[in-house]
């Protein structure tokens, strides 16, 4: 169980990002407390660019890392480029998620997803569909 | 113990979960290994330093439950105990019945083979607990049926601390003609257990929780017991328990329950006062609850819920503090459910998840305590600070 | 190793019951006593140094007998192991068939678990072996019928050291479409051992055979196999085998094997040397005969029968000149039958009570050969001159 | 299993009467090959006193320490009273033996009594019938 790399326990003890946001342009809520996570991430955008990201989550180390590390990811993005963020990414970012954890980078892509169609959504934009899963190896 | 890299010095606070082998322990197993490392069961002289003294630790293994002595069986650990308490006894008995009564809150040591035992056939009665973690002694005897078998209810909760009513729940039992287990592996060390007066009729306990070797336990089983073996083989343990006995394991629990128990109302009480000055510093934390019963609990059993956070994350950042504690959260467990024992308090899931057990052990100190105590309240309030329920 | 009151140095040649414990395994055994004495399960720092250590004996394990690693699981030794593979996959699988093949020869670990699952409603075949203790091959092909879902037969006897023709009978388990499972634990160390290459479905293996720590074991289950679990409770082992994992024994277990294997083929031949050597010498003593196959028998296994008189009086004659042995005879036994595998392979009670059994180690030389060589004649003539049968 | 004591160890290494008697007045002899023990138990009596005793044995350490005390219990005795000898004072002057031992003790009773019988016969004595086996305790 001791299990987690040192990038995963810097972005835990340490996350980027982190707090509240007024006036977000965009904000998504992925999670469920009953099973132990919750992970709402909020995105100032302009330009079609991510200009800022933050997080609140409830959740285990794996799941505090990820959300912090998927907001560093999707900072100065794209809106594009930050949709195609995939959890995949985020855990290689974080140098590896135990298999029993990858489901917390799953969510940190879900609310990169759910904020990012918020914002799409207030701008009356259509909202863009989620691609095919990644098959797990 | 050790002392981690920026030399604080370790505070280990999960003594339910292990605890470290007393290195006088230690030393009275290492001479089995290399030079009395005969197999018991040989007629030669090396092998009679061996035999004697495996009894020498059967009777000390009997003297601190109050057994007799023939009627104590060295396992591979608790789990072996309840495994064989619970399987030998269903099977054996079967004819008689196949009716198993337990609590909703038993270690999966005890609730896997009941699960295992109802695809088999049996029938399994899981009472439910009161807040306090409580089974009510009604409800036992009203679960009996002419099909009961056995009763299985553990002496005390492993992450919450409830004593059990043991001695009532034996005397209905014996009442009723039917076998009871109980699985004493976090009582022994902290409170008494008396077998006799206590009307039990198999118990199972395990090294590793009171200063003894991992891989060693033992089965009570009172003489008349009708049960199959388990671990069927060889003729070792009186044709009870087959395998080669763990000579060095055996010697290492047996010098750990009589050092354990011989002074266990000092211990106890020294315990007991720790415990409540932690539970008292910590309940000071607002959005915090004590769970498992006030009173009726192990001398050396805290555990808290935190609203709005989780259990694994406290214990990371307790972890980086040099503080080793548990949690019943979702996210250290493989099933990715919350405890089932604080459900089965009734506590509701997401509360479930911020649960930390700090489990108190012999060299724990005031000090320990009051730098945990200086240490949780940041602790939560920096996970609370990033929680969205905290703030919504 | 000891010496005995009068200083002659212990010349222990009982292996096959049970070995010392390495002085160096137990060095590598201690700091997880005390110093990374974490529950494998915690997600703290400490617990880190115990998971970590499991894993790499997982490998070690695995290594030596060919295996992928995630199939190896740690058990509480032999017993375990044989009682784990045997009624688990009779469990798992009684949807599919309820017949088992073993053979007659086989260890207690292995017959004890047949019986009790014929209890059950299983049906087993008790295959008969030849003089030499050899199992026929086409006999276990006659044997499957359509219910069969378990072949399970020993690589090596413990008692005669005839080592079975264990690829081929895996080669007919597999055509077949039934699990194979092999007792080994009397081969590990002895002779190479390759689950791929022999078709092996499940292993046993016992730590205490080869200078590894008593109480320790693994079994390898083949990736596919449907087996129940045996030790039901925690999630350790993947979930496959509950109870706190025996850290300092698991280390132990994985150094020794990593040692016990890694020159096997000189060790091998010295002790086949050392095994032929006194062979040879014995049989110089009339009425005497070898027991289990000539060549296929383990490099270290020497059991002989010698007419008239009986094991357990040789045992404590060669004890009084400090040498550590085994027999067959009835009189070691709690049955106080004669030894199955003799009976197995043919020979009369009266004869089978009479066997030597000298199982070779490491630390034996060709000193120690001799030395035995020198006082077993005399033994023998004392023993059947106060025998009627002898003088009959 | 290393469980034999001090005496009866000293007269398994050294047990006294042990051989062949020529002409003899009595032999006895019991047990069964198959279970791994034969005991017979040659007598010289002379005016119904045991002048002497040997004995020949199959078998474990304990049947042959409890053959050797069993002649050194009954030698100088009268018939009568070696009759008496109970399987219970040839393990007790062994200082105890084990429970799944005290069959050997038991042969040694046996044997004496066989050869006091054969003794008898020979003499066209009536022969004598076994007491009640003293119950183990
Ligand atoms: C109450 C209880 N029962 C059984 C067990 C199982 O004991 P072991 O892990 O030593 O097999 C434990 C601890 O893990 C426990 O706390
Ligand atoms: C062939 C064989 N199988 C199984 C066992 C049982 O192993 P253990 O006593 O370590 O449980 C033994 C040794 O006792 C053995 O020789």
């Amino acid at each position: 169980m001791a299990m987690y790399s040192k990038k995963v326990m810097d972005h835990f003890m340490n996350p980027r990002n982190v707090g509240e946001m007024e006036n977000p342009d965009g904000v998504g809520e992925v999670g469920n407390p009953k099973c132990g996570d919750i992970m709402r991430m909020y995105l100032k955008i302009e330009d079609n660019i991510i200009q800022d990201a933050k997080f609140m989550t409830f959740g285990c180390g794996a799941a505090i890392a990820s959300s912090s590390m998927a907001t560093e990811l999707i900072k100065g993005k794209t809106l594009e480029d930050a949709w195609d963020v995939s959890n995949k990414a985020v855990a290689d970012a974080l140098e590896g998620l135990p298999s029993i954890k990858m489901h917390c980078s799953v969510l940190a892509e879900e609310a990169i997803h759910k904020a990012i169609n918020d914002y799409r959504q207030k701008q009356n934009l259509s909202l863009w569909g989620e691609k095919e899963e990644e098959k797990p190896e | 113990m050790q002392n981690n890299e920026e030399g604080q010095k370790l505070v280990y606070m999960d003594h339910a979960a292990t605890t470290y082998t007393d290195p006088e322990v230690v030393n009275a197993m290492v001479p089995y290994f290399t030079e009395y490392f005969g197999n018991p069961s040989s007629p030669y002289t090396i092998a009679k330093e061996s035999e004697d003294a495996i009894e020498k630790a059967r009777e000390k293994v009997a003297n601190a439950i109050n057994a007799k002595t023939d009627s104590v069986f060295f396992t591979s650990g608790g789990t072996e105990s309840d495994n064989w308490a619970i399987k030998g006894v269903a099977f054996a008995n079967k004819n008689k019945g196949n009716h198993i009564i337990t609590t909703a809150i038993e270690h999966h040591a005890v609730l896997h083979p009941c699960e295992w035992l109802e695809k088999q056939g049996f029938d399994v009665t899981y009472l439910p607990v009161d807040k306090y973690g409580h089974v009510n002694v009604d409800d036992v005897r009203d679960a009996i049926t002419d099909q009961t078998i056995l009763i299985t209810v553990m002496f005390a909760n492993n992450e919450i601390g409830t004593i059990e009513p043991i001695k009532e729940i034996g005397k209905i039992a014996r009442e009723n003609g039917v076998y009871f287990h109980t699985d004493a592996v976090q009582a022994i060390g902290q409170v008494p257990v008396d077998v006799e007066d206590m009307n039990i009729d198999l118990l199972s306990l395990s090294g590793h929780k009171f200063y003894g070797p991992k891989g060693t336990g033992a089965l009570y089983i009172k003489k008349g017991v009708k049960i199959d073996n388990f671990m069927h083989g060889g003729a070792q343990e009186k044709q009870r328990r087959a395998g080669t006995e763990n000579v060095p394991g055996i010697v290492g629990l047996g010098e750990a329950i009589e050092r354990v128990t011989s002074d266990i109302e000092n211990h106890a009480k020294r315990m007991q006062a720790l415990r409540d000055r932690l539970i008292n510093g910590l309940l000071e934390i607002p959005k915090t609850h004590l769970c498992g019963h006030p009173t009726e609990r192990l001398p050396n059993n805290v555990n808290i819920v935190f609203e709005y956070i989780e259990g694994e994350s406290i214990l990371l950042m307790l972890d980086s503090y040099s503080i080793a504690a548990s949690t019943g959260s979702a996210c250290t467990s493989a099933s990715l459910e919350p405890s089932h024992v604080l459900v089965g308090c009734g506590l509701p899931h997401e509360i479930a998840h911020g649960s930390l057990r700090l489990s108190l052990g012999k060299e724990n100190t005031e000090e320990d305590v009051d730098y945990v105590l200086s240490v949780v309240p940041n602790i939560i309030e920096r996970l609370r600070s990033m929680s969205p329920m905290a703030t919504k």
